[in-house]
Order: structure tokens, then sequence, then C-alpha cells
């Protein structure tokens, strides 16, 4: 094997290089050689053209993610402790407690591999969260996919959950929320998204740093192969077509239980003190973790490959570099402390190896068998990577698409059309119980979990003796968002909000994960920036921070982009998980209200989708001021004990929110549609900032002050439970539905489409 | 009394089960897979999770660890020792309790509420049951499937040794809906539902599960 | 490098969840004239130094106690190469 | 009764997650002479009528799709009896 090193690239300036291969633009490769003075070597290539992918490099994104940054750092109750820039924000939740969360894509690798990326998936951002210094405690996955009924999401959905369960559930991590979402848009190219939460004390804080010149640069987890090597680069700045399956080499494979050891070893080194900085090895593995710790500390790091264990002897340098295998980390650690470090490595099976050192050199330099193969300025690999302003434009189209608004579609009218559209509705793929899915998933593992799927949030105990708990929801809606990005991103942030309102949570935090189709295209990147501003807007009115994310472009087809899919999770805290919220009704005779404003808003709706498979016109109106005070209504109900149930109302609008809380523990209903308001629109519309709430009568008085105070409309709109007999949810002049009758629409659809074939 | 918890590469279910434990009213005693020492405990738990990944076979390679030295031979000479899940998986793999378990029918993981009714209370760890007794916890996982040979299946109900069954619908085609049974004697006892993780109503479904760790310390006796 | 390859298949009074989904996925690709399918493992051991019959006796040994459980499996075992 | 045999093997390149598990532990029960361990799987299928190479076609094809996962996994077949 020939190596290209630094003096044979000075000495060679003619020597041509693959470039354009590794997706790198010519003006790129030619600043490369300007930083350098010289061609970089080969492996200097690589890590450049890896770490200047779009998928490292933000380049498209990042002038208009500055706007994120451009809000308070500062949540309801404290400061960040952390921003955006570190690997994952970290939110003060009192106590002495902080939280880090972040959710990130891992959609081509889903498709390619989907048992294997989903599992990898998460993987890396579980990775993530420990790099802060936090255990992990809890994960969750929002997930997209084509059509219900096409035979490639038949393929790819089984493989992804098997993937998700497989990997969390071996991890021992409770799985307590996510989406599952079915559109054509989505077909050959599903998103799945991944998130993960962790706890620390506040002392516990770590960051990504090399300080401390002549500290030793530890490499430890599982041994480098071939995995996914170029996967980032490749599988993340390219769109399919039929040539998919030819990239299946590049895809990574997941071992959940060396991870586990990883983790245990990881908080077993922060425990004892043993490590001054720490960085997770996610895309771009080694180019990835030594520029970006190099660059952030004294910026000098001196490495030699030749240590690093490798699982395939015959991997070249810029192979090991760009290697993705999984399950590795790599710190920096005092030479004082180096036997220790290898001492814990050991008790939990960990292979260690030092691989380099910090140095004052101002440069990251890289050796293998005893030549120089890299000697680069860090910054300009990890930070300084190209930045693009994109053209973007407003589709040509977004005007008629608005146009087209519902108005024209037929409505049901009569009892009986009624109640058959809202059986259809709940069986309908998008609106129909998730449970054969979130059954796959282990949601009691480590005994914390207080709220899990199919409730409006997951809820998570941070400390068993005083109680205090988090809650996260994650949303997104994507035809929303084709409608209008500015106010669809708004939406999703709205409904993600409202969920953690409804258990009773304190909203503190928001994370999001970027879906879109290719910067290269003006109406994408116009969705994407629309997007951006309006999430950053929204944040502003709701007063909470962003506290990290992940990009996801070029989610397309050959012919056509994803719809545009910013999911958004929000953080919030209950200093007193006891008081959690749940979403059913239990108490026969309790009060039901509806809280907020119902309007005739069927454009981007479940119903135009389901029964006329139609999008067009305007995406509900979005009321910030409205969303903060159901928020602080919900959050005071739980804290006061006014509210038994609680439940948002968002897709399928009321009807599906009064079968969800019904059905949660077999308890009936009778509503009413107030006088002036239409059925349909009363039990199908999606307007915001709503929600169902179920009121002991002792508390009425209580909780309509509750609600008049802050001048926000409420309505009762029925009672919990039902003449004796069999349950049914019964809206009265017009329908009632046995809840046997309900829960079988409900809960046949997934097994039916997704569950194993029986055997003969 | 004390208890230990035996925490292998990749359990998970430890921690749930150290604080099931104290909660019932014993001293938690965390023991390690490398430690060839029981610590001198009075009983142990051997917990839920996927030891070394569940790789192989579930159970199979925990089954070779240092501390189940100690752990067989003390078992057969009356130490109680509970396994839940993986570690029910351990005690067939190690012939402390007969049969296997073997991948679920539907061959996907599975994480319910389940029902089950308590058969035999003449064990360590049932006790403080009443026979009959239906109680609900939690069941996770993807290879709970018992199966064991006629003789043995018919051997272990001639002798009341079916500790627990599965009501409501056989989860994952489990022989006989078993769900857990005991050695000859009593003191060993396995089953793939998790009673540790049903112990409190704010982070379980009901407490149900309390009474097997309340058997063993005898804190309460059946009403 | 020498190679000893253990086979390990379900006894066949033992059910094989994964086996019958396989067969019943045969089924629905046409293959109505498959009988039976069994799924086992199949592992590939390599070592170095020469197979003496102590060698290939201790891979036996581990055969019986660690890749299968005779409970429900049962062994064979063949030196390759 | 005629059988066709898949042997299902991860690809080299490819991280072999419970190879590696066995690998530990038959090094902790003293094997350690062994250097490396494949886990894969085994499938056994029976089929009535008699073997035509349409048939063996047939389930070479199946099991390029079905049994192996080409993107991980490679396989081998072969008929016994
Ligand atoms: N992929 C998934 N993983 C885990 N939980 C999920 C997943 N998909 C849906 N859920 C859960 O199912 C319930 C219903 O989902 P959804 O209708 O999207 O809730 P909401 O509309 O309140 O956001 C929620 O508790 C959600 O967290
Ligand atoms: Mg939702």
């Amino acid at each position: 094997m020939t190596v290209d090193t630094v003096k044979h690239a000075a000495e060679t300036p003619e020597h041509p290089q693959p470039w354009a291969e590794l997706g790198l633009r010519g003006e790129e490769y030619a600043r490369i050689r300007e930083i350098l003075g010289r061609r970089p070597t080969s492996s200097e290539l690589a890590m450049y053209s890896v770490m200047w992918s779009e998928h490292c490099s933000y380049k498209s994104s990042k002038i208009h993610l500055r706007r994120f940054g451009e809000l308070a750092q500062q949540t309801p109750v404290g400061k960040l402790l952390a921003g955006m820039g570190e690997n994952a924000g970290v939110v003060d939740v009192g106590q002495g407690y902080a939280v880090t969360f972040k959710v990130e894509s891992h959609n081509h690798p889903s498709y390619v591999e989907p048992h294997q990326g989903a599992a990898t998936g998460v993987g890396g951002i579980v990775r993530d969260i420990l790099a802060m210094g936090a255990r992990p405690v809890a994960v969750m996955d929002s997930l997209r996919f084509g059509p219900a009924a096409a035979p490639d999401t038949a393929r790819v959905l089984p493989a992804v959950v098997a993937g998700i369960g497989g990997y969390g559930n071996c991890l021992g991590l409770p799985n307590i929320g996510g989406e599952v979402v079915f559109d054509p848009a989505y077909a050959g190219n599903p998103l799945v998204n991944a998130l993960c939460v962790g706890v620390m004390r506040h002392e516990d804080l770590h960051l990504a740093h090399a300080s401390g010149v002549g500290n030793l640069v530890v490499l430890y987890g599982a041994r480098t192969g071939g995995d996914g090597i170029g996967g980032v680069s490749v599988l993340a700045s390219e769109t399919f077509g039929d040539e998919g399956p030819s990239k299946r080499p590049s895809v990574q494979v997941g071992d959940p239980f060396t991870e586990k050891l990883l983790i245990e070893c990881t908080l077993a080194l922060f425990a004892e003190g043993l490590v001054v900085g720490i960085q997770d090895l996610g895309g771009a593995g080694l180019s990835c973790a030594t520029s970006e710790l190099a660059s952030a500390g004294e910026g000098g790091m001196h490495v030699v490959l030749d240590h690093v264990p490798l699982r395939d002897p015959t991997l070249a340098p810029e192979e090991i570099l760009m290697s993705e295998s999984q399950e590795r980390m790599m710190a920096v650690v005092p030479p004082t402390a180096i036997d220790r470090v290898l001492e814990i490595c050991a008790r939990w099976d960990v292979d260690a190896s030092v691989v380099g050192e910090v140095t004052d050199s101002g440069r990251l330099t890289i050796e293998w068998r005893g030549e120089t193969v890299v000697d680069v300025p860090p910054r300009t690999v990890a930070h300084e990577g190209p930045v693009y302003e994109r053209p973007y434009a407003r589709p040509s189209w977004q005007d008629d698409l608005q146009a087209a608004g519902p108005s024209s579609l037929a409505r049901p009218a009569r009892a009986d059309e009624l109640r058959a559209t809202l059986l259809r509705m709940i069986a309908s793929p998008n609106l129909c119980s998730r449970a054969w899915v979130t059954d796959q998933y282990d949601r009691y593992v480590l005994g914390n979990t207080v709220l899990a799927q199919p409730e409006d949030s997951g809820v998570i105990r941070v400390d068993e003796q005083t109680a205090l708990g988090v809650a996260l929801a994650t949303d997104a809606n994507g035809r929303y968002a084709k409608l209008d990005p500015y106010v669809g991103a708004q939406l999703a942030l709205a409904e993600a909000h409202r969920n953690v309102a409804a258990v009773g949570a304190l909203p503190l935090a928001v994370t999001n994960c970027l879906n879109f189709g290719s910067p290269e295209n003006p109406d994408v990147m116009w969705q994407f920036a629309e997007a951006v501003r309006g999430l950053a807007d929204g944040c502003r009115a709701l007063g909470l921070p962003v506290t990290g994310g992940n990009v996801s472009l070029y989610n397309q087809t050959a012919t056509s982009a994803v719809l545009p899919t910013p999911v958004v999770g929000v953080l919030g805290v209950l200093d007193d998980v006891t008081r959690r919220t749940p979403s059913g009704f239990r108490t026969p005779g309790q009060t039901i209200y509806l809280l907020g404003t119902t309007r005739d808003e069927f454009g981007g709706s479940e119903w135009a989708h389901v029964e006329h498979d139609h999008l067009g016109g305007r995406p509900p109106a979005v009321d910030l001021d409205a969303e903060r005070a159901l928020a602080e209504i919900l959050v005071r109900g739980s804290r006061d004990r006014l509210v038994e149930a609680a439940h948002d109302v968002s897709d399928g609008g009321l009807a599906q929110a009064l079968v969800e809380s019904c059905l949660r523990y077999g308890v009936g209903a009778r509503v009413t549609a107030p006088v002036g308001i239409d059925p349909f629109v009363f039990l199908f519309t999606e307007s915001a900032a709503r929600a169902v709430v179920a009121v002991p009568r002792s508390a009425e008085v209580r909780f309509t002050d509750l609600c008049s105070a802050r001048g926000y409309p409420y309505q009762e709109i029925g009672v919990v439970g039902d003449a004796a007999g069999t349950p049914v949810l019964e809206v009265r002049e017009q329908f009632s539905v046995p809840l046997a009758e309900l829960r079988e629409a409900f809960e046949s659809t997934l097994p039916a489409l997704f569950a194993p074939a029986a055997a003969p | 009394m004390r208890i230990g918890v035996v925490t292998f590469p990749g359990s998970l279910d430890d921690g749930d089960a150290a604080r099931a434990v104290r909660l019932a009213g014993g001293e938690m005693v965390s023991l390690w897979h490398g430690d060839a020492d029981l610590r001198g405990v009075d009983a142990v738990v051997l917990p839920g999770g996927f030891s070394y990944g569940d790789y192989l076979r579930c159970g199979a390679i925990a089954r070779f660890a240092p501390v189940m030295q100690p752990l067989v031979e003390a078992a057969r000479s009356g130490l109680p020792v509970l396994g839940i899940c993986n570690g029910f998986q351990i005690l067939c793999e190690s012939h402390l309790l007969p049969g296997a378990l073997i991948r679920n029918d539907h061959r996907t993981f599975l994480c319910r509420d389940q029902r089950l009714r308590v058969d035999s209370v003449a064990t360590a760890w049932t006790s403080a049951y009443e026979t009959g007794a239906e109680i609900v916890v939690p069941l996770k996982n993807g290879e709970g499937g018992y199966v064991a040979d006629e003789r043995t299946l018919d051997e272990l109900e001639g002798e009341g040794r079916v500790v627990v069954r599965y009501l409501g619908g056989n989860p994952n085609g489990s022989h006989r809906e078993i769900a857990g049974i005991t050695n000859a004697r009593g003191n060993v006892v396995g089953l793939m539902p998790h009673p540790e993780h049903a112990v409190d109503t704010l982070t379980g479904p009901t407490t149900d599960g309390l009474g097997m760790f309340e058997s063993v310390l005898g804190s309460r006796v059946a009403p | 490098m020498p190679r000893v390859v253990v086979d390990v298949m379900p006894k066949t009074e033992i059910l094989d969840p994964q086996g019958k989904a396989v067969h019943g996925a045969l089924h629905r690709l046409g293959f109505d004239r498959v009988v039976s399918v069994r799924q086992g493992k199949r592992f590939e051991i390599e070592l170095e130094g020469d197979l003496t019959p102590e060698v290939v006796a201790g891979i036996e040994r581990a055969a019986g106690s660690l890749l299968a459980n005779p409970v429900i499996e049962e062994f064979t075992i063949h030196v390759e190469g």
C-alpha cells in the first residue's frame, strides 16, 4: 500500500485527486489547497470531504439557523447551561439537575437498510447525550413512511420499528413517545428521527474540548472496521433514485450491547472526574472527533493511527479516518488518570487505546506507519467549512395550492354520515392506534416512566425523593407545512408545547429536526427558510430557547421532495410528577370542557386527507398567545389538581381526542355540540390552541375561574360516563357508538397491515 | 434480611429489582457477575435485561459468569433465588429450572400489562399471595415462549410447580400458558413477567409485584 | 487457518417460530412444495495452530454446553480445510 | 424426502456482534486458540417431489431475497439426500 504522505503531497502538486467523487465542488477543493498551501493528502481530502459535506457542515442551512442563536439563551426557569453549538443543549430543571435532549435524523440509512439504519440512529443520538456528561434516561422516535398499504412500506416500517426497539430495548432506555405518519410524499424516502433525553447534576456537565497540553487522547469502545465508509457524505448528500441499492455496502451494523457497556463505562469515568473532554464518534468518525475536539480546545492534537484498534487490519488510513463504526467514544484524559481510565474500561469489557495527545502546535497532525498523513489547522476542517447562501423563492405553485381550499369538499351532514365518517377516520392509518408499534418498545425499564404512549407526552421521574420530573413531546405536520411552511412550523411547535402542557408540565425548551428536500432547489430552500423563521418567531413568542437540533436535506426521490417536515420536540418540567395529568376519562359524572376557539378550519386536515385525498388551502390559524394561555391553564389545573384528564386536540379534531380519552380506560362520554356550531365542524375541525379536559364537579368553579381570569374561552360540552349498560361515546341529537365498536375500528388497522403473517 | 441483586454486562432492570427489594423492606446488596462471591446474602434476584446482548441465546453466556458458580451451589442447598425475564432464562440455561425460553411465536418484542394467575403459593417468592390470585404486572420480552417436553410439563403441573400462568390470551406461545415455574424445593423461581415493575402505581400498572419480594422477606403473609 | 463449523438446529419436537414463519413466507411466494423449514444457527470458528483431537474434543464440549442448549437443540460438528 | 440447506453468514467486512460475543465467551471458557467466530443462520428446507433444477433455482432466488439480507449477509446453498 503506497501512502500519500504530506511530504509526498507537497512534491506532487499536479497529482489528480477524486474530489468530485467525494462530493466536493471545484471551488471547495481549491479552497482546501489554498488553506494547506499544497494539495491535500488523500487522508486530508477524506477528512475535508466528509467534514464539509452538507450533513456535517450545515453549509446550506447555517445562515438560516442563526435565527435560533438570536433567541434569548434562557428558559422560563433559568439560564441555559449549554447552548446550540454543543452536542446538545443543556437545560436547568431545578434542584441542581440539568437535562439535555436532542432529536436527530437517520433517514437515508433507514431506507437503504431499515433495521440497522434505524437502530444505529438510536445509538448515535444516545452517544450525543452521553457526550454531554448526562445519563441517557429515555428515547423517542418520530417516523414517517409512504402510503400505509404500499409494498415498500411493508418492507420498511416493520424493520424500522424492530431496529429502534431492538436497539433501545437492549440498551435499557424506555421509549416514551414519538409519531407514526403516512403520506405518499415519503415513499422512497422515509423519515426516521430519534430523540434522546439525558439527566445530570449541574457539576457533571462535560463539553467536547481537547484542552491541557500533554493530555492523552483515548479512543474506546468498538474496534474500527470498514463500516459506512463515506456513509455520511454519500448517504446523506445525494438524492436516491434507482441507484439506491448500490449504496448498501456503506451501511453500518449496530451493537447495542457494546453501547450499553459504553454508557456504563463512560458514566463511571465521569463519576471519578477522570476526563477533561469527551466526544462521541458518529458520522465522519475519527475525522470529526479529532478535528472538533482539537479546534474546540487548545487547537493542537497529534494522533497515531497505528494505535487505533482495528476490526479489519487491511484498512487504509483514509478509511480509518472515515469509518463510521458504531459504539465508539473519544476522551481527553490527564496522564495521571490514564491508568485508572484503562482499568475502568477493562472492568466493563470495553477496548480502550491511547491514540494521541493534546499539543500546542495549533495543528491536527496524524501519523501512520511513521509518516505524517495529515497536517491541518483543525478549525478549517471542523468549524470553517463552506457556507452557502442558496437562492430561494416562493414556489410558483404556492398561491394555487393555497387557493384550492377545502370549502368545495362534500361534508357529511346526516347523523349516520357523521357516525360513518368518525369510524373511517379513527381507523385511518394516521389516526388509528399506534399500539402495534409502541408495544414493541420497552416503556418500563429504569423504573422512572410516569407516562408514555399513548399519552400526550412522555414523563420521566428525575428524582425519586422529590418527584421532580420532565415531560417530552415531538410533533410535526408536513401537510400543514406544505400549505404554509412558516405557519406549519409554528403549528408543530404549538402542538408539542400543548402536549407537554396537557400532562401538567411547564414547557422549557425546544429541539428540532428539519427534514427537507434538496437545498439546491429554490422552492425547497424557501420552505426551509420559512420554516426556520416560523419556528424562531414561535419560540420567541412562547419565550422558549432552541437548545439544539439537526438538519436533514436531500430528502427526495429522483422525482419529488418529501413534505417539508420540521419535527419539533418540546421539553417541560414537573416539580412533582405525582400530579401529572393523564389523557383518559376515568370518573363518570365529571364535566367535559372544550378549551379554546373552534373555527371552520379544514385546510390540510386529516378529514380532507382521509375522505377526499385533498391537500390545499391554508392550515389552521396559529395563535401563540392563546397557546401560552392554554398551557398556563393546563399547568395550573394540574398543580391545583382541578383536572383529572386532559387531552390535546389536534389531528382528527375533537372527535379523535374524545375517542382516545374514552378508549384509554374504557369509560364512555356524552357530549353535545354547542348551539351555533355545525356538528361536523364541532367534531372534525383542527383549530389549534384547544384541549379537552375532565373536571370533578367539586372543582368546576375554580377551574372555570382559572379560564375566565385569563379570558380564555371554554365550553361545557358534556359529561364523562353514560347511562348504565355498555359504555358508549354519544354525540347528543346525532349518534352514539359503543366503545367496543370504536376500539375495533381504532385498533385493527396497523396489525392488519404489518403484523407478521401467521405460518400455514 | 439481605437480598443480593446480580448485575451482568447487559443487565437492565437491576436498579428496579433493587428498588423493589427496598420498597418491600429488605436490604439490597449488589453483586457483580465477575466476583464468585455472594457476600453472605440471604436471597438473590437475577434481574431482567439483555445479558451479553442476548446474543447466542438469552442467558447462555451469563450462565458461565463467575458469580454463577456459588449461586448454583447455594440454590441447590436452598438459597431463595428469583429469576425475572433474563434471570429466568439464565436459571433455565443453568439447569436450575427445567425447560427453555424461545422466540415469541409472533416473533416481535411485546411490552404490555399482563394478567396472571398465581397457581402456586408454596414457594419462597409467592407465599404472600393467595392461591389463584389474579395479578397484573408488565411483560416485556422478545424470547418469552416457555417450552419443555411433555414429560417435564406434566411433572411441573403434577407437582404444582407452575407458579404463574398467563390469563386473557397466550402472549407468546408458551406451553400450557406457563409464565413462571419453580424447582422441586420451591426456593428457586423463574418467571418472564416483571414483578419489580409493579411496585408502585406511579411508575407501574399496579403494586401486585411487591408480594414476591415481601414473600421472601416474610414481611407479608397470605391474608 | 483451520476452521471448525458447528451447526445447531432446534429439535424436531420443539416448535420453531422462525422456521414456521419462513415456511409461510415461502408458501406465499408460491413454493407450495416446501413441506417444512427449520431455522438454526451456524458457527464458523477459526483456530490458530493445528487441529489436534484434543482441540476438536474441546470445541465439541463447548458446543454441547455453550453453543447449543441440549434441552431444545442438537448440534453437529465438522472440520473444514 | 429431498432437503435443501441454505447457510447464511454475515459478510466478513460487516460487524458480527453475536460472533464477537461467542468469541469472548469461548475465551473466558479457556479456548484461547480461537481467533474468530462468525455466527450465521442455517435453514433446512424439506420439499416433496423431486428436486428439479427449477425448484433449486427457485429456492436460490428466495434465499437471496427472503432468507438472506444481501446488504449484510451472503449465503450458500446445497442439496442433501
Ligand atoms: N413511533 C412512535 N414511538 C413511540 N411512541 C409513539 C410513536 N408514534 C406515536 N407514539 C405515541 O402514540 C401516541 C399518539 O400519537 P399522536 O397521535 O401523534 O399524539 P399527539 O397527536 O398527541 O402528538 C402519543 O403518545 C405518541 O407519543
Ligand atoms: Mg401528533
